[in-house]
């Protein structure tokens, strides 16, 4: 990361951000093709591809029907031959169709062919609840999909990591599966205009505190900034790891947090049982049991389909003052 | 609602096609109203509104008993209307009132009513067919003499689900009458831009169903072809496969901004206004004077102020709540 | 649990057990029937139905095509219907051809109907490696599938609870998911002609013992129980606890144990991270952190796609030595 | 192998005749070997021989280049064999040997070759498909003429991906061959039970695809068929089908008593057996002696033998080699 001088930087969206690196990858490597739903004309489902269509024509930006199995699968089979596509899958909810093409296949061809077959592929998907769409539209599965081998799962949470994972995704030669959180979108900060690729391998604080480490990774992270900031108010000082990618974990930034701050609260949009804050929790006690000064702390989605109800679906995820208050149990 | 008690024999003509007008102009007004309602933040996530194609559900549901079970989609108002849900259970459910057909829970996308056999409100697209499919196993195993309706649209017909579950339909002479709503795009995607057959009932016919196309934006010829199909469904032919050929007036969903579809295509569909069509012709032959469709609005319009009223009154559910329906109390 | 006196009980395998129930229920219940892929002619590809279809007729012992979405779905229709499906997906693999099926409708239309809408569905997956049929034949997800709300997830490790498990399942009026191990089919135990239903709402000790907390579940308890015999002999008294139910889980025997023992060991068919170990160990850190001795220990399949090679395969799961390993690091 | 290199152009034609009746005895007599060293359990997991069906490979492979993708199933030693994957890696995948294609990770059912383009060795029914669809997609794109060949049986075409590839490839037109091996049963659930079209060209022919079927017992026929089909395919006629009727001689796997299947119509499909066939033809027209057949016999046995003997002496994978291949290397 190389520092940038005040006038240089301007504010950008996250979705501006995406759209730019999608640009950049187009421009950057014939090989680099986009394929899903309504990425084309439509412009995507939330405006991620918007005039990409115009500017790369359809064979690059293609729109798929729904036909979400076969058009993943299809992107397999195109790494496989050489290409590099981005598939995009419109929201996790519906890459339930296809998880056989994405476990069975994506994650497992380079294993099973005995290191013959890589697949180079990256998905793109929108997560996350937080919008009123109810049961059907609002699953946060990064964490879940995290479980798979073979697989490396990416959760841009910052303007810049919208900016940069994309690149890196697609030079790694492993199936990559980026995360968008629809909470995001219009997320803004500034952004130098020659901002690039960031590593995919390891989490980053977003904010230094000694008093007690809150990790967080997509939606989370705005929430547990702005709980760290209440926090401050009254004095705790909570350091804020962003996770960035949630397979293979980056178990030393974690642990060595954990070790300054021998307390921990986990903040995951995941439903609570099985989520991953489950397994950092697990690691935590297991690498660090004898730094702790206190259990480890979950605060996760309530274990409930979304509802479409504004103040259920709000008391159903994980908000800045439930992230505090687990803070100053941990503290406490 | 009564009169649809006495759906499947066919009732004095001129009275019922004011029925079918006044169907139809009650959904028409309610979504006119949710529009608003949307724009004063009163209804919140996704709405996709069903104007255009009233012609469609109010069609088909002429030719359904009150025991007949309804599959629907996400664009389900009007399905639900045409099937007799009562306007202030959906009004309250888009309001996220406990009085909602879904108690709040579900929203526009999740319009359910056991009582009238009305099965949503499904979000997934082709979700709802092996429901269908089912149900339609569970009347046939029993010997009971139903037929399952299973409403979907053009983009469906792609998905896997729509593949497996009509072959299964055809496969085990099951009492499906699958309602292809074609409307002639799936989001931002042509049908010609998704289908390589875009003759959906020639491909439907392929797994060996009796299908046809029909004009749906003439509630006439689709109440005609679905008493037709019913009836013949209802007497052990198999699943039947009706393409009604429809168009939607507005953009696909609120957050659509409608860029890919040519507004001259829209004009031309709108002058073919099921609603408008039908006022016509029942004027032309006497049947509706102006005054009656004077009254017919009033009528209407203060069924929806009720509705909207009844909604604004109502509770939401408490947030201690949040977690019941996820598992139903073990029986004891 | 009736005491039997000898010469009642007879040994039978854990696939006539299951045999029996599925027997059982079918006799019990007449809305009960069994639909899968080749659950008929062939005599289930594990010959856990074999029979049932001279008995009982194809209608209710539907050999279903290779449509695992659909016929998932057409269950869940069925079940509510008013029928008690139990549905056959050959293998936990193939499953995930129909986890949109099972999660957005199976596990999602109670609560998004409010409440309305009862799934009454089993389904039956048989789960686990062991046998050299190598990446696309040996996933364990049953501990995966426990994220899900919604679903009630059981894993007989025994043969009274493969004998007595399906029929607490069917009286259930959500989604069972009923997870056989393949490696246990054959086992043979002990059983009372007149064994029946058997709860599914606890975790039991399957021995006691006062060192160590050893838990375990389906295919892993014949390994955990082997590996406290071992220890036993080297005076090592490992207490085994056999979750039964991996959601919701039965925390309270668990905690119960672990306050006895303070070290606590977790034996996981499913790749390490993100398997349910994590979620145990979570809680049990979050709920008895201060009666611990040890960090828990979980021992879990490597994570690795399973090779088809027998010394890989053997080295990739958790084994009788890895686990007595585990817990002499736990107690030592 | 090196006549395949030659393969798309017809050869002289007795020469050629031979050929084909040297690779179809290949196939039989390796997999005969098979099932005697499954016995020996040398062979272990499931084994699903191709015996009965060798023609369709065989015919199929002549109308291919060297650089056309080929994707097959878990039925693939066939397949391989007649794409020139050699005999020693297959048998030593068997043994699950480093020397063999896979490195003794996949076995008999995930057997890759990238060097000859042979692509598996897919265990999930139907997870071919999509595969197939984005090699073909990534050739088009890059206006490489090419043709990717797709096997499968004819229960595959009852899963949704079936039809999700069926229509992107004829929507895209991309240069996919769809070879359907119809030998009559999916396991034990003969094609009747499983689809209510059982003309399964004309189910493809729906999709907008040139289609037909086959004598899948007839080398000749079959060559024909393939080549005429390939070249439509190469010369940009968009994805052609065709329907390959054949029959497989033994049970589904190693573990299937096949219940299901009627002696007299084994008989019957056995009195067609391609070998057979064809040696009587060439015999009959004077151009194969039984001397001929005898040395034939013998260089197959040799190579056989060789085969054995090269995987008896080969090294097994490290066990500290577990987890490679799981990710690559990362690009530095
Ligand atoms: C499986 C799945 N994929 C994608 C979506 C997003 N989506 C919602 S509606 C829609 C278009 C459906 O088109 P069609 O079936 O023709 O129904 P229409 O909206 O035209 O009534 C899409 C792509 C979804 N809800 N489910
Ligand atoms: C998705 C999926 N479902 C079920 C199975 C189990 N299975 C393996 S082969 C097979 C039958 C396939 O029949 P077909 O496609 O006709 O091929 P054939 O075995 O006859 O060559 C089944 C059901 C599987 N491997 N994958
Ligand atoms: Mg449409
Ligand atoms: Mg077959």
């Amino acid at each position: 990361m190389k520092t940038v001088t005040a006038q240089e930087v301007k504010p950008v969206s996250y979705r501006e951000a995406l759209r730019a690196a999608l640009r950049e990858a187009l421009l950057k490597d014939e090989r680099v093709f986009i394929m899903g739903e309504d990425v084309g004309r439509y412009g995507g489902c939330y405006g991620v591809t918007l005039g990409l269509l115009e500017e790369f024509g359809p064979e690059r930006i293609r729109d798929a029907p729904l036909s979400e199995s076969a058009f993943v699968g299809a992107g397999i089979g195109a790494a496989l031959a050489g290409m590099r596509p981005i598939v995009e899958v419109m929201t996790v909810n519906f890459s339930l169709l296809a998880l056989d093409q994405i476990m069975n296949n994506a994650a497992t061809l380079l294993h099973m062919s005995g290191g013959q077959l890589n697949v180079p592929l990256v998905i793109r998907l929108t997560t996350g609840a937080g919008r009123q769409v109810a049961a059907q539209h609002s699953h946060s599965l990064e964490g879940w999909y995290a479980h798979i081998p073979g697989l490396r799962i990416v959760a841009p949470a910052t303007v810049e990591d919208a900016r940069g994972m994309l690149w890196t995704a697609l030079e790694d030669p492993d199936p990559v599966l980026i995360f968008e959180h629809a909470g995001l979108y219009n997320a803004t900060s500034e952004l130098s205009p020659d901002a690039g690729p960031v590593d995919i391998d390891s989490a980053a604080i977003r904010r230094p505190g000694r008093d007690v480490t809150l990790i967080a990774y997509g939606g989370m992270l705005p929430k547990a900034m702005a709980a760290a900031g209440q926090l401050a108010a009254d004095g705790i000082e909570a350091e804020v790891v962003d996770l960035r990618t949630l397979r293979p974990l980056d178990d030393a930034t974690v642990l060595a947090s954990v070790r300054r701050t021998h307390r921990v609260v986990i903040a995951d949009e995941g439903w609570r049982s099985g989520s991953l804050s489950a397994e950092i929790s697990a690691r935590i006690t297991e690498q660090a049991f004898y730094d702790l000064d206190a259990p480890v702390e979950r605060v996760c989605t309530a274990e409930v389909p979304i509802p479409y109800a504004w103040h259920l679906e709000e008391a159903a995820l994980p908000q800045p003052e439930t992230i505090a208050a687990a803070v100053r149990r941990a503290v406490g | 609602m009564t009169r649809r008690r006495t759906a499947g024999a066919v009732p004095d003509e001129g009275r019922h096609r004011l029925d079918l007008l006044r169907e139809m102009l009650r959904i028409r007004r309610f979504e006119e109203q949710c529009v608003e309602l949307y724009s004063a933040a009163k209804i919140r996530g996704f709405l996709h509104l069903y104007i255009g194609e009233e012609a469609v559900a109010v069609g088909v549901c002429q030719a359904l008993t009150p025991d007949d079970p309804v599959v629907a989609t996400y664009r389900e108002h009007g399905h639900a209307l045409a099937r007799g849900v009562s306007m202030d259970s959906l009004m309250a459910e888009m309001f996220a009132k406990v009085t909602g057909c879904s108690r709040g829970r579900g929203g526009s996308m999740h319009i359910f009513d056991a009582g009238r056999r009305f099965y949503g409100g499904n979000a997934i697209v082709g979700g709802g067919l092996p429901l269908a499919v089912g149900m339609a196993l569970a009347d046939k195993m029993r010997g009971i003499s139903r037929v399952t309706a299973c409403f979907f649209g053009d983009g469906a017909v792609a998905e896997g689900e729509f593949h497996e579950s009509a072959n299964l339909a055809a496969l085990w002479d099951l009492p499906v009458l699958f309602c292809c709503e074609n409307n002639g795009y799936a989001m931002g995607t042509a049908l010609e831009r998704a289908h390589a057959e875009t003759d959906l009932a020639a491909r439907a016919g392929s797994y060996g169903m009796v299908s046809w196309a029909v004009d749906g934006m003439d509630v006439l010829a689709v109440e005609h072809a679905a008493r037709r199909a019913a009836e013949a469904v209802r007497d052990g032919g198999g699943p039947h496969f009706l393409e009604l050929r429809t168009y939607r007036f507005r953009a696909h969903s609120m957050y659509d901004p409608d860029r890919y579809r040519d507004k001259a295509e829209i004009e031309a569909w709108k002058a073919r206004d099921p609603i408008t069509a039908l006022t016509a012709h029942l004027k032309q032959s006497g049947q509706l004077t102006d005054h009656d469709l004077e009254v017919l609005e009033k009528e209407i319009a203060a069924e929806i102020a009720q509705a909207i009223d009844a909604a604004e009154a109502a509770d939401t559910e408490p947030v201690e709540d949040l977690t019941k329906f996820v598992y139903s109390p073990r029986p004891t």
